[in-house]
């Protein structure tokens, strides 16, 4: 039997114009990893990449990034092949819980020149270089829905939220870069 | 007193309304009452106006530490109606509108009590369920309270928008046509004029600092700002700080206080006939005689006695007021304040005698007390008088945290599934 | 819209990130089960519902998911600390709790302060 | 002789932008020209002329009626602060706004101005009668009357008032325009340009720190823009402004917003702003926003606010024609008009001396100059016998005549009767300045008053801002510019920067505003006959507030309440002081005594739509749907909203109601199959080798011998014993879970597991996330389930013995990994196939491919509500409602009777909770099997009873059940469980229904199908 045709929750929707471009990120292999922070180590070993430990804090090596999310809680994108998922199943005797979302989330890259500038439109956080450098990352809300917002360039971001939530999020910032 | 009417009015147009007297005295407080009232707000100054009206106890001193009606009562949406669910509210709304029907003339002060109508919007098959369970209670309990399709929603309140493509469509709404609202100040000055006619004393600016106890235990009495009085019965009305009085009796109270905020808009001709409430989107809006939309928002997040709170509120209320009438995303927000609501668990109010003899609480109204005024005043007098509660206040106890007879109003209309 | 530190992010985050979750320090009993009715009332239902100096708890359920304390003036709505969940209450020194005093009493509502026996004219 | 000279300008304005117009003058361009229409009339403007400049110059004063009076009002302000020019303005019918301030509406080609509250015009207006009947409706009059009879307050009176009250008319349509929002965080915001402003904007933008500078004006410079003979360094105020801006708007860190309202400071530094973007537009592109609200956090927040000038109380200070003094002095030299021709001038405060001689020198005659005080600066004196103006020191103006336009004043010695009448055409007021303390109060701030300059300043400050200028009571111009320089650098200071200490520019010639008067002036009163107005717009006069005090309301607040002073839409920023100051006079108390009444935002009025921004329409809320949820559409779904969710109700096909179509949904499904959507259910997976523990916790169930791939119906209460949620749970290995929820109920149980986890227990190694998105949930339900889904997957026995009722298993279906739960909500052989989401679509089209030739159909939330009360299954939050306990809905069996704890196990104990009688869930059955009761019904016993009847309990839901061909229903009675069998009564409105009370469980209550 084929596989099932696998749909994107934002599956051929673009937008540019006004300073700001809008694209769905496609889709990638996303693991909640939740353990105490004396484990960090061995379970960043375990998918070749250290986890960080600093509030906002982002690490990445090639096309993996862990994201520090609460003190317990990190957010891994990786691939869409499963391996960090894999990878964590053999670490042995450490206690931790690591849970596939890969579906459960969906992203959107915004960037532009007013990037910012959409994403204030609804992100109550301030939003400079200063207080949000490049490689930052935080849980955060734009109007109604909780994002996590990555900064992935200058006037580039990474828009995490949850795949229901989707369709709201692109709308807003489609409404939000109409008037940026 | 002297009688306010059309006669007396133009009479006095003649002698340039020289002769109009104080409407309340500003009396210096005596050394003790029979009975004293914390909090000179409706609920407070209703309380001693039964009580010297219909319980003929008349020596009693209303203590205010701001001015009268200057809390909650000055700063609510006025919002009256009684179609609640369960046999202990209804009875205690439905009692109060029975009062309010007649409460200009008995107090001989136009509260402007207009009964226009109050309608309740349903946007969910949930909400529809549980309207139809009020209307179905309300009709066996003797309250009125209607279904009204969506276009007779609509016909009802011409401003509304009952688009099959809204966010949450109007399904239907729950219409109970003797609500209204009324003039706030007006109720607490018509209720202080009276009782001021029949001897009692208002004494604002008056803090309460503590409350004296017996040997025994029982009251005996209050230490203010001004001075140590004594009284038996001390009944606290105190609305926010209510936790602060009780605290100062010893008796801690299941209550929080949070601000709740409201605003208006610019005065415009008549243009909103009724009052509309959405409990799903979170809108409560009327027009007021003066012509400005008055329209209430929800509480904050935190307890808080600061009368202020986040403009996030204010801002959540307009976008469901512009969603149920796109008309008015041009209307212009003229004022806002903040009140301080005490809440208790169950979201009903506490009306009762207290573990200390000679000490009686009327508190926990949460967002809605205005409504009640007339009603909890007369029961709470009653309750003061006899020293037992009258039959429409017996379930609003404080024990009912203890053993579980809650009169949970919200919690009936739990949303899940 | 209030700004609070949150103790594990280490920084102050708008309040549309946080949760309120009420007044701070009420441990669960241990024995629950055998409580008395009055000492569950006390757990759940009595409140401070202070005037004044509060312990509540918020959430940071839009930013680290965590729970935790603070302690802030309920007339003037500042803080004086946040700090993370189990922590005891933070000792607080004179000027940390003048520093978030609102300014005097009847303030900031400033509420008239009229006197009486004063005679009327007119 | 320089005067004549000046005077010649006179001849030279501008033909067709009015006749007052004063060539020279202000800093529009002549050559630019706009036109607009008022009251149907078409007017000429200049470009960048405000509503207010544009009438002014055509002579037009008169331009709407009072409040309750209805008397003709003219323009009053140049400001914010306008009580009268209150003008409905529109591009379109859509856009139509009523209650605009002339004063601050930048006319535009195109525009359509009309005047309000007027009938049939704005000349002659009926409503004017009540003027006359004034004496008969003093403040508070409704409180003394319309009493009687009493059914006439609804019917008769209320219309009436209402009708007379109210500016402008509403808009009638829906607001095509949309709005934009914007956080915006900075270290140093200053809020005002004036020259305070200007020199804080400008070193907190030298230090390098992120400046926000903000003006509600068209133009930077505040009151430098209508100073004519201020000198800084050198150059003219505007010049000086001009160059500063310049510098400013070249700088990255600074953000410049003009026409922009600081209108709202807020908890701990954050202040709203509205920034007007499209309304001074003729053509605005249909992109631009009408309106942003910002909401700054600043580090630092300057308050540069500067000052309002008030009017002067005294007998009929209200015709179209009288002004406040800088008002016109802002006409004449921003706009170069002149107010009118032939000018009197009533001033306590120097800054009018101003006015009179920059008008003069333009040529405009100045036929008296009145000061009440007992004596003036002999400097001024001097200039205005220089100038050749009559001066009458210690008089002042008692009275004034004209119907629609002032056109003589009464002038008499403050301490003599003798009357002297001078014609005019225009009456320039002035009684002195209030500072505008508004966000400084509203930041929480006390003000202290100072009584010699009858002004309340900023006192303590409570947030993170400063006041600098005349907000700060600091109205020389020099004195301003160093304090906004100090303040500037100490709050730099403050937050870390470099500031150079600056130097100050040197300022010549800056006009003084010394001098005021607060409360009634000669001529408003005793005489309580006379309208000597306070606040205009609600037509609130001197004998208005001495009436309040002498009925006893002493505080401001009361005196406020029952006048209304200070309640218009200006908000009382002219009136106050004046309201205070007559109510402390006739109590003989101080006015700080008195009180102030307390600031709240807004500033000045904001739209609403400015607050909604683009939560509107599709972005009024989130509308989340399932991966199928296209699917369903396609199939003609009707949807029903849970929540955020958007849930399928019922399938309707071609001619079926919705009746129609959920009995054969329910009868499909029990004969063959039904699919049903399951998605939005809340899922957590429970995680940990205290996962067990956590489970025994939160649930009442116990959860040690659940199985490795079974799963178990959970209930999950609060302490208070009530039952909070369910939901089935599966175990999927011994350190995790994967648990259900209610879809509503799914963040609130997470929230509330956190919590315990994080609180209370913290040192349990179990962790909690929500997958309620992870997986797509397809629920395949009927006897031909197994059969339907069968050749799809892999890995799995599917059988009654491989996988009974209530277990899961994981594998494959369709090539893609599944948790496949045996479960059933309806009462038939069920699945719930559990995929990833992004497969949820194309896996329920390969079920459906399977099951539609096998007559499975499609259902909906409908049908599933009444297959699961056919078999007596509760749903949470319809049959209870938060006062029901396990054992209330006959779920008790779901709690461990051997646990020692879990959440709620003290609540239940409660006297009341264990009490007889309770309310408790049964099934009911009409003794007319085909009526379908109303869910919410109430039940009594006897229904005989008069009102109020005692009620027993409640329909909690209600079905026709297709399958058992009768009508079903549950609901919650009084001691229910010992009454089985018992008849009860439902009364509706027009008949009363028997019921007999029964198993809830109707539809086969073995349970042989489910096992099947």
């Amino acid at each position: 039997m084929p596989n099932p045709a696998r749909i994107h929750p934002l599956a051929d929707r673009l937008s540019a114009g006004n300073g700001v471009i809008l694209s769905p990120v496609e889709s990638r292999e996303r693991i909640s990893l939740r353990a105490d922070p004396t484990t960090a180590k061995a379970l960043g070993t375990a998918i070749g990449l250290n986890l960080p430990t600093k509030p906002t804090g982002v690490t990445t090596k090639g096309n993996k990034s862990a994201f520090w999310i609460g003190p317990d809680e990190w957010l891994l994108i990786g691939p869409d092949n499963g391996s960090m998922a894999k990878a964590l199943e053999k670490v042995g005797r450490q206690v931790y819980s690591a849970t596939d979302i890969s579906h459960r989330n969906t992203a959107i890259t915004v960037s532009g020149a007013k990037a910012v500038e959409a994403l204030n439109s609804g992100c109550p956080r301030d939003l400079s270089l200063d207080a949000f450098p490049v490689k930052s990352c935080s849980r955060t809300v734009l109007g109604k829905a909780e994002i996590i917002l990555w900064r992935t360039g200058n006037q580039e971001f990474h828009v995490e939220c949850w795949r229901s939530f989707s369709d709201y999020v692109w709308k807003f910032l489609v409404d939000a870069t109409r008037s940026a | 007193m002297r009688k306010f009417s059309v006669f007396a009015l133009a009479k006095e147009a003649m002698k340039s309304h020289k002769g109009w007297e104080k409407q309340w005295d500003n009396p210096e407080p005596r050394s003790s009452y029979d009975v004293i009232i914390v909090g000179a707000g409706g609920h407070g100054l209703a309380t001693a106006y039964y009580l010297a009206k219909e319980h003929g106890i008349t020596n009693i001193a209303v203590l205010e530490k701001g001015w009268l009606g200057g809390g909650n009562t000055g700063r609510n949406t006025t919002i009256i109606r009684s179609n609640y669910l369960y046999d202990e509210s209804a009875g205690i709304y439905n009692h109060a509108i029975n009062l309010w029907e007649g409460l200009s003339q008995e107090l001989n002060y136009n509260i402007m009590f207009s009964q226009r109508g109050v309608m309740m919007l349903q946007h969910n098959v949930h909400d529809c369920q549980v309207a139809q369970r009020h209307i179905h209670a309300n009709r066996l309990n003797g309250v009125d309270n209607q279904w009204l399709a969506p276009e007779e929603a609509k016909d009802f309140c011409p401003p509304l928008n009952i688009s099959r493509s809204a966010r949450y469509p109007v399904m239907g709404a729950a219409l109970q046509r003797r609500g209204g609202v009324a003039r706030h100040d007006a109720v607490a000055w018509g209720y202080a004029r009276a009782a001021s006619d029949m001897g009692v004393h208002i004494i604002q600016q008056c803090e309460v600092l503590g409350v004296k106890r017996d040997a025994k235990g029982a009251v005996t009495g209050v230490d203010t700002s001004r001075g140590a009085i004594n009284a038996k019965k001390v009944g606290v009305v105190a609305a926010g700080h209510t936790t602060q009085i009780m605290d100062m009796a010893g008796v801690r109270m299941p209550l929080e206080s949070y601000p709740l905020q409201a605003l208006v808009s610019e005065p415009v001709k008549p243009v909103f006939p009724c009052v509309v409430m959405s409990n799903t989107v979170h809108a409560y809006i009327s027009q007021s005689d003066k012509g400005e939309l008055v329209i209430g928002a929800g509480t904050d997040q935190y307890t808080s006695f600061s009368q202020t709170g986040g403009l996030h509120i204010l801002t959540h209320t307009l976008e469901a007021i512009c969603e149920l009438f796109p008309m008015f995303a041009r209307m212009k927000m003229l004022r806002s304040w903040g009140g301080i609501v005490d809440v208790t668990p169950d979201r009903s109010p506490i009306l009762a005698k207290t573990p200390i003899k000679g000490l009686y609480v009327n508190c926990g109204w949460g967002t809605g007390g205005f409504k009640a005024t007339p009603g909890s005043g007369n029961v709470f007098a009653h309750t003061i008088a006899n020293d037992e509660p009258h039959k429409i206040n017996a379930g609003f106890t404080l024990e009912r945290f203890r053993n579980g007879r809650l009169i949970d109003e919200a919690a009936a209309a739990a949303v899940a599934h | 819209m209030l700004l609070i530190h949150c103790p594990y992010c280490e920084e102050e985050r708008p309040e549309l990130e946080f949760a309120g979750a009420g007044e701070a320090h009420i441990e669960r009993p241990k024995n629950m089960a055998d409580i008395s009715d009055e000492d569950f009332e006390k757990f759940f239902f009595i409140r401070e519902n202070q005037k004044g100096l509060v312990y509540e708890r918020w959430r940071h359920i839009h930013g680290c998911g965590r729970f935790f304390n603070a302690v802030r003036h309920s007339v003037s709505d500042k803080f004086i600390k946040t700090y993370k969940a189990g922590e005891k209450k933070p000792k607080l020194t004179k000027a940390e709790i003048e520093a978030v005093l609102p300014p005097a009493k009847n303030t900031p509502a400033n509420e008239p302060v009229y006197t009486d026996g004063a005679k009327q004219k007119g | 002789m320089a005067q004549s000279k000046r005077v010649e300008h006179v001849s030279t304005s501008t033909e067709n932008t009015g006749a007052n117009r004063i060539a020279g003058k202000g800093r529009l361009s002549p050559a630019k020209t706009v036109s607009f229409t008022f009251d149907g009339k078409t007017l000429t403007a200049l470009e960048g002329d405000t509503l207010a400049s544009a009438l002014l110059a055509h002579g037009i004063h008169l331009v709407g009626r009072s409040f309750k009076y209805h008397r003709p009002r003219g323009i009053l302000a140049a400001g914010p602060e306008e009580p009268n020019a209150l003008i409905d303005i529109s591009r379109d019918s859509a856009r139509r706004q009523p209650n605009v301030r002339a004063t601050v509406q930048t006319v535009y080609d195109g525009m359509i101005a009309k005047s309000q509250n007027r009938f049939p015009s704005l000349s002659f207006d009926v409503g004017v009668a009540n003027d006359y009947l004034g004496r008969f409706i003093p403040a508070g009059f409704y409180y003394k009357t319309f009493m009687w009879p009493r059914k006439a307050w609804d019917k008769l009176y209320e219309p009436v008032i209402r009708s007379a009250a109210g500016l402008g008319i509403a808009p009638k349509e829906a607001d095509p325009d949309h709005y934009a929002s914007r956080f915006a965080h900075c270290d140093v915001l200053v809020v005002g340009s004036g020259a305070a402003g200007l020199t804080a904007a400008s070193i907190a933008a030298k230090s390098g720190k992120n400046v926000i500078f903000v003006d509600e004006n068209a133009s930077f410079g505040g009151s430098l823009l209508s100073d004519s003979t201020s000198r800084i360094d050198g150059q003219s105020g505007q010049d000086w402004a001009k160059n500063k801006v310049t510098e400013l708007a070249a700088m990255d860190n600074v953000t410049l917003l003009s026409r922009t309202t600081a209108f709202g400071y807020q908890s701990h530094n954050m202040v709203n702003l509205v920034e007007q973007i499209t309304d001074h537009l003729a053509q605005p592109g249909s992109n631009l926003p009408r309106e942003r609200m910002w909401q700054v956090r600043a580090k630092k927040v300057i308050l540069a606010t500067g000052a309002i000038e008030r009017h002067l109380v005294f007998a009929d200070n209200d015709r179209p024609g009288i002004m406040l003094a800088s008002a016109a002095q802002t006409y004449l030299n921003q706009y170069g008009v002149t107010p009118g021709r032939s000018i009197g001038v009533y001033t306590a405060c120097d800054s009018a001396w101003h006015a009179a001689f920059d008008l003069k020198k333009a040529g405009v005659s100045i036929v008296a100059l009145i000061d009440c005080r007992e004596t003036v600066n002999q400097d001024l004196i001097n200039q205005a016998n220089e100038l050749g103006i009559k001066t009458m020191v210690n008089h002042a103006v008692t009275s004034t005549s004209g119907r629609l336009r002032i056109n003589s004043m009464t002038v008499q010695p403050v301490n003599g009767e003798n009357k002297t009448v001078i014609a005019v055409d225009c009456l320039l007021m002035s009684g002195g300045w209030t500072p505008s303390v508004h966000l400084f109060s509203q930041s929480r701030g006390r003000v202290k008053f100072d009584a010699e300059r009858g002004i309340f300043l900023p006192d303590v400050y409570m947030e993170e801002c400063t006041s600098v200028g005349s907000c700060n009571g600091t109205y020389d111009l020099s004195d301003a510019i160093a304090e906004a320089a100090t303040a500037t650098e100490t709050a730099l200071g403050d937050i870390g920067a470099k500031a150079r200490k600056a130097k100050l520019p040197k300022v010549e010639d800056s006009p003084s505003m010394h001098g005021f008067l607060i409360g009634a002036a000669k001529g408003a009163g005793p005489d309580d006959f006379v309208k000597a107005f306070i606040d205009f717009q609600n037509d609130v006069t001197a004998k208005d507030i001495r009436l309040a005090v002498r009925e006893g309301f002493q505080s401001i607040e009361h005196v406020k309440r029952y006048t209304t002073t200070g309640m218009a839409t200006d908000q009382g920023k002219m009136s106050n002081m004046h309201g205070l100051a007559i109510a402390a006079e006739t109590l003989d108390k101080p006015i700080p005594e008195v009180g102030l009444t307390t600031f709240r935002a807004p500033y000045t009025p904001v739209t609403f739509g400015a607050f909604v921004g683009h939560a509107k329409g599709d972005l009024f809320d989130v509308t989340r749907t399932t991966p199928m949820h296209e699917w369903a559409v396609d199939q003609g779904a009707v949807f029903e909203d849970v929540g955020n969710w958007k849930r399928a109700w019922y399938f309707p096909q071609a001619g079926e109601d919705m009746h129609a179509a959920v009995a054969r949904e329910c009868k499909q499904t029990r004969e063959a199959a039904g699919i049903f959507d399951a998605s939005t259910l809340g899922k957590i997976e429970v995680v940990g080798p205290d996962a067990v523990k956590f489970m025994n916790l939160m649930y009442t169930n116990p959860w040690d011998k659940l199985a490795v791939g079974r799963c178990r119906y959970g209930i999950m209460c609060r302490e208070d014993g009530f039952i909070y949620d369910d939901g089935v749970v599966g175990r999927l290995s011994e350190e995790r879970f994967h648990v259900t929820t209610t879809t509503g109920g799914a963040p609130r149980v997470l929230n509330m597991m956190e919590d315990y986890l994080q609180t209370e227990f913290p040192e349990w190694k179990v962790w909690l996330t929500s997958t309620s998105e992870q997986w797509a949930v397809i629920g395949v339900q009927g006897p031909k389930a197994r059969e339907i889904i069968e050749p799809l997957v892999e890995g799995i026995d599917l059988s009654s013995e491989g996988l009974p009722h209530m277990s899961v298993r994981e594998g494959k279906i369709c090539g893609v990994p599944t948790r496949l739960f045996r479960m059933s909500f309806t009462g038939e052989t069920g699945f719930e196939i559990n995929v990833h989401g992004d497969y949820g679509r194309s896996v329920w089209e390969a079920v459906w491919k399977r099951g539609a030739p096998l007559g499975m159909v499609p259902y909906g939330t409908e049908a599933m509500h009444v297959m699961r009360a056919e078999k007596g299954y509760i749903i949470v939050g319809q049959d209870t409602d938060g006062t029901v306990t396990p054992h209330d809905a006959a779920v008790d069996w779901a709690i461990g009777k051997k646990k020692t704890d879990f959440v709620g196990i003290r609540g239940l104990k409660r006297k009341d909770l264990v009490a007889e009688g309770r309310r408790q869930l049964v099934g009911l059955k009409t003794r007319q099997p085909d009526y379908v009761i109303e869910e919410g019904a109430q039940i009594v016993e006897d229904p005989n009873h008069p009102v109020p009847v005692p009620m027993i309990g409640f329909v909690t839901s209600s079905y026709w059940s297709e399958s058992l061909g009768h009508s079903i229903a549950m609901g919650v009675i009084d001691n229910g469980h010992k009454r089985m069998g018992e008849t009860v009564y439902v009364p509706m409105k027009d008949e009363v229904i028997a019921a007999e009370i029964c198993s809830p469980v109707f539809y086969d209550p073995e349970g042989g199908r489910v096992n099947a």
